[in-house]
């Protein structure tokens, strides 16, 4: 058993290995310009400076809020929509344009019209946030709501639940699966949008690091940016689903986990 | 207790179905009554619309014309779906739970669930199978358990499509006897299929005979033609394609 | 006296802090609170939001988020002026002739005739397009293709040798040399690039005396600079996250400024005419519409 | 019939209407700032004078390649890459971190690296907008794969399919509501990576059109851009719809479409 | 043609489940030999492991311990599962026609894989629904489905788990003899599943009755026990709990 979670580990960490050895050996070699690539080492000597300032700190405490708020903001707007919407089908037919339009725009190119109605302040990067991961979350639930087999609403109908119930009884649990991808899609996307909400009168946070960085020629930091991005992602990813794995009896999330 | 039983009124029934090959017209002209508190068998060959009827009877399938009335209207049936259809995200004990919720008054008294659910179980024989999850039974314990969650309803109007099909003949002969007690002290109003007429015989006290989409027969127990030989009679008239509509019942 | 009023409403000022290239009079001014403390017994609260971009802080101003924008370029304003967005110059922060420069590698083009022909990166509509359009007029040159991409893109591209060449600005200078590139020419002599402190016409015109007191302030901070120009650097130094020696190599570039001069405004007038003739403004605006009513041309 | 066409239209088209309407009078009325909110009036007549001078087609015409081509290779990684894991199991553990580590990235903070490995063409264009369109097609597919019924495996093992006929007679048709919630989530995200794609070194492209707009304080070609963005990604996303309608005969993907 | 049925052997079969409330063993120390071409029908009480001990036979299922082999190794079985499993994506003439690809070789041959589809429709009496989605039929129907799927297969080694289950009395007795003459003509090694005891005695020459997890009986149909009443026999066998294992096939 144990050597087995070895083989596990060894398995799962064997390409971001390689792709540091690989990594380490193009900056050692200088296979390519030292200034575009720098090596491991100095990333980690940037990364310690940074944390040992405290910088490192604020900026993942400042992007974590935002990215927290947003991605609950989404939700909030989302799931609720997506039930109304599957519940009153004239919503829908409302709704259906003004929402397939805002899919294909891209949330930075609104930025003129955020700032004109949320200021500079916090509430324009949250919208950022929002637009960038609210259509994964409304989508697939979306998708797994209208893919609930009749069955189960014929079921519903006939034990006479309640709108109520038949939310939380049925339709809910049958929409689960797609609803896990929709917020793990969602979250990733509230993490890369970063890059966009900072771009507007930020003075501290992740995508305001890699911005001030490159603006500053320290692709160093860049670097220190983009790993930290990634591996709070990870990280927040599964802290989720263990959260959602307390909520949800019925299933092992993690387990379940598309992948 | 025949007040919660309602009165079935059928009228000039029909249902098609636009299939994607051809039209299929499953339930072909059907007017019938349902006395309160009778015990209907409906039999006849595969496909000839048995399902769709009761569907119909359920609110689950819009008739393509004509009208079905309940008296009182607000009767709602317990409904044995000919699969077990139980959620697959809950354990049997929960399954039976929601399809309670509304039928216990107050909704709060959820001893009196608990113990409906039990002792529903413990009809079934699932007594101890109650914190499983549905893929974890057999076909058959499936099967009780859907009879088991129409049963602990306690409704006066019972549906139930093919209950005891994938149960071995002893528990089939049990649960026919529990079924016929309960409907002995209840009085509910039930259309009951099956495809065992020897099960139609023993619970019914009336016999549907449906073929393609009609019924063909209306026979009362008592009636002389079932007097000796009832399974070949009946079988005799599932299978004569001349009949055009015999209301046995009447004569 | 009816001044006074509007100055009561006014509880808060919202100025942008804009601290590259190299604007040590702002970075003075926000490190050492020198506007909180002027400001501190009238109730008026200094809030400082860090947007760099000129169209940003021009947007921020017209949505009425942004009171002062401490720095913007000559360009930026005149194109949001000329887009209807009516922004008037309170201040000159500097004329950083050293500050943009047109940046080859190593093995790159040796002089400023090799140009002709090559691919230039840097942002278009900017003093950089500006300064390229003015080297290829009066160096006569043929078929310089400037590719447009943002200043850390142009430098990326010019080290990974995808260009030819890239125009660049302040730190991204120093570390594109310490990366290997040479500065094939700055903008002097070419144009005189313009950085100028602006806030929305109709606040200057509701508020001139807090602008009276801003360009003040800021007038403070120059002081404190020439005076203890060491202190000021490390102050910049430390704001920018930069080594002291990079600091004063930038503050060398940067080129700041006391006050305005009629050459300034003669050279906002040519970018007026650059900017149309490029056809980047529909509508020629008037340089001199552009000046505030406060600021005094020496 | 007629006549439930028509309402159904006015239902359709109410909300954008009342926007429409709306918008004017905000403009009208000087509500805002006209500078970062021109008048409807004002955006048709930037839109004519684009359309005249052939810019608006131009810029059209270089994104939808774009889109287009990003679109495809975005489906050509993810499509296999996702059967592939789904039936190795090794695979999954060996590429689990660093695809994890990919989904919280910004594409636009790796433009050095791009510019690096890919130079300042379309090739590195064409990067940013698979990136930004992977994950949704990606995890959706996984979804849709990972949630098929083990009833439908069984019975593929005891009929003794073979991997291809298992592929596309069981595994895809179950997993296609999912694959389409993804198509129509990475193509939507095909069109705003364009901003993103654009940035580095584009002469045209709508999102060289929205980006030069917003510099050049040119809001209401801002709003040309962002209209056509918005407008196109509706139509494309249409007429994919149909495309895959005809490839699919099993199911009326247009009634399907999961809303 | 015997030689394409399989010989199988069991020895010492076990399965237990860990389901999500207890451990359940499910079958328990079975060893048994199916002949080859041999017909043997298993019956017993819902939820005795009947359906998981054909799983394990068709490979679906991991036995916890002992042994399963067949002679030659490479046969494989045409199962028909207790529920119909027709994926509802297609229709049912592509249904069959995915069954056949691995059967009829040369698989190009579309000619002999439509003839076969054709012929087993027919023989299941739907022929006129090929074109039809298994949504648009009725619960017997996809049930015949899955037979003349597993029928068109023309299998050395048959697996059926209750296939008649769904059906009305007529349409069972025929398909009874349907599959008969099917089985005299191939003498596939069939295993048959069911509830209905008369239908063990026509099909069956050996009859299995599980109880428990347990094989309790394994009868001839020649057996003695067997002469008169068979049907009273079995069921009184199924029922006594005393007897620990008694293989009449032997005596
Ligand atoms: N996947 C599973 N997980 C846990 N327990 C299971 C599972 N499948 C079957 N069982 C249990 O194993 C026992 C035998 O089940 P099996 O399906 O073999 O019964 P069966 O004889 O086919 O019954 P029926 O006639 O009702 O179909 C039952 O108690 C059942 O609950
Ligand atoms: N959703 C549907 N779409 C099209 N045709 C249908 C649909 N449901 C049922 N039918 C058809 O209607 C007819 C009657 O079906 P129904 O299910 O009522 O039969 P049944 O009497 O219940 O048969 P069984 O005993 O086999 O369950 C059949 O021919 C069937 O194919
Ligand atoms: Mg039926
Ligand atoms: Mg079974």
């Amino acid at each position: 058993m144990k050597k087995l979670k070895w083989t596990a580990a060894l398995e799962t960490l064997a390409v971001p290995f390689l792709l540091l050895a690989l990594w380490a050996l193009a900056s050692e070699r200088q296979w390519v310009h030292p200034y575009l690539l720098p090596s491991p080492l100095r990333v980690a000597k940037a990364a310690l400076r940074l944390a040992e300032s405290g910088a490192l700190f604020k900026h993942l405490g400042v992007s974590f809020q935002r990215v927290i708020i947003g991605f609950f903001i989404t939700l909030g707007i989302a799931v609720p929509l997506s039930f109304l919407i599957h519940s009153l089908p004239f919503l829908k037919r409302l709704l259906r344009v003004p929402l397939e339009f805002l899919r294909s725009v891209p949330p930075i190119s609104t930025i003129p019209l955020l700032i004109l109605w949320f200021g500079i302040g916090e509430a324009s990067k949250t919208a950022i946030i929002v637009m960038a991961s609210f259509f994964p979350v409304f989508l697939n639930l979306m998708g797994g709501l209208n893919n609930i087999e009749e069955d189960w609403k014929e079921l519903a109908r006939s034990l006479q639940l309640d709108q109520g119930e038949y939310i939380r009884f049925v339709l809910f649990p049958a929409a689960f699966p797609s609803f896990l991808t929709g917020i793990q899609l969602g979250l990733s996307y509230c993490w890369r949008a970063l890059m966009g909400a900072e771009m507007i009168a930020a003075a501290s946070g992740l995508g305001y690091l890699i911005l001030d960085s490159q603006d500053m020629g320290r692709i160093d930091r860049v670097f220190v940016g983009i790993f930290t991005l990634g591996i709070c992602g990870i990280l927040l990813d599964k802290i989720l689903i263990k959260a959602f794995n307390c909520l949800i009896p019925w299933k092992d999330l993690e387990e379940e986990q598309n992948w | 207790m025949v007040e919660n039983a309602p009165e079935v009124i059928i009228q000039d029934l029909n249902r098609i179905y636009k299939g994607s090959d051809e039209a299929v017209h499953a339930v072909k002209d059907i007017s019938l009554t349902l006395t309160p508190g009778s015990f209907t068998a409906l039999v006849g060959f595969s496909g000839c619309g048995k399902t769709t009827l009761l569907r119909m009877l359920a609110g689950l399938e819009e008739p393509s014309s004509g009208s079905i009335s309940l008296f009182p209207e607000n009767s709602y049936p317990a409904v044995i779906f000919q699969t077990p259809r139980l959620l697959p995200w809950m354990t049997i004990k929960k399954n039976m739970n929601i399809a309670l919720r509304h039928r216990v008054i107050p909704r709060q008294n959820k001893r009196e669930i608990k113990k409906r659910v039990h002792a529903a179980l413990e009809m079934v024989g699932l007594n101890d199978r109650a914190d499983a999850y549905p893929h974890e039974l057999s076909g058959g314990m499936a099967q009780r358990v859907g009879l088991a969650r129409a049963l602990c309803q306690e409704s006066g109007f019972m549906l139930m499509d093919e209950p005891f099909s994938s149960l071995d003949a002893l528990t089939r002969e049990n649960l026919q006897k529990e079924l016929k007690s309960i409907w002995e002290k209840k009085k509910s109003t039930t259309l009951f299929i099956t495809h065992d007429i020897a099960e139609a015989l023993v619970l019914a006290s009336r016999i549907l005979i449906m073929k393609e989409g009609s019924i063909i027969a209306d026979l009362d127990r008592n009636d002389w033609i079932l007097r000796n030989k009832p399974e070949a009679a009946i079988m005799s008239l599932m299978n004569n394609p001349l009949i055009p509509r015999m209301v046995y019942a009447t004569s | 006296n009816g001044r006074k009023d509007k100055n009561t409403d006014l509880t808060q000022l919202n100025i942008s802090y804009v601290k590259s290239p190299f604007n040590l009079q702002i970075m003075v001014m926000k490190e050492k609170q020198l506007l909180e403390q002027e400001f501190a017994n009238d109730g008026i609260e200094i809030i400082w939001h860090e947007i760099n971009s000129g169209a940003k802080q021009a947007e921020a101003m017209a949505a009425g988020s942004l009171d002062i924008a401490s720095v913007m370029n000559s360009a930026s304003v005149i194109i949001a002026n000329s887009a209807g967005n009516e922004l008037d110059v309170i201040d000159i922060v500097s004329r950083p002739e050293q500050t943009f420069a047109v940046m080859v590698m190593e093995d790159g083009p040796k002089t400023v005739k090799d140009l002709a022909g090559k691919i230039v990166a840097g942002p278009k509509g900017t003093v950089l397009h500006q300064m390229l359009a003015a080297i290829e007029e009066k160096e006569d040159l043929e078929g310089v293709q400037l590719v447009s991409m943002s200043l850390p893109q142009a430098q990326t591209a010019l080290i990974a040798g995808k260009v030819d060449a890239a125009l660049l600005a302040a730190s991204l200078i120093i570390k594109t040399q310490a990366a290997g590139g040479r500065i094939l020419t700055s903008s002097e002599g070419y144009v005189v690039p313009l950085l100028l402190s602006v806030s929305p016409q109709s606040f200057v015109e509701n508020h001139s005396d807090i602008i009276d007191r801003y360009t003040a302030v800021q007038q403070k901070a120059y002081e404190y600079i020439q005076n203890n120009q060491a202190d000021a650097i490390a102050i910049g130094a430390e704001a920018q996250g930069l080594s002291n020696i990079d600091a004063e190599n930038l503050f060398d570039r940067s080129g700041i400024a006391r006050e305005f001069t009629k050459e300034d405004l003669s050279g906002l007038e040519g970018d007026v005419d650059f900017l149309k003739n490029l056809d980047m403004i529909e509508n020629a605006v008037e340089a001199s519409c552009m000046i505030g009513k406060t600021l005094n041309v020496k």
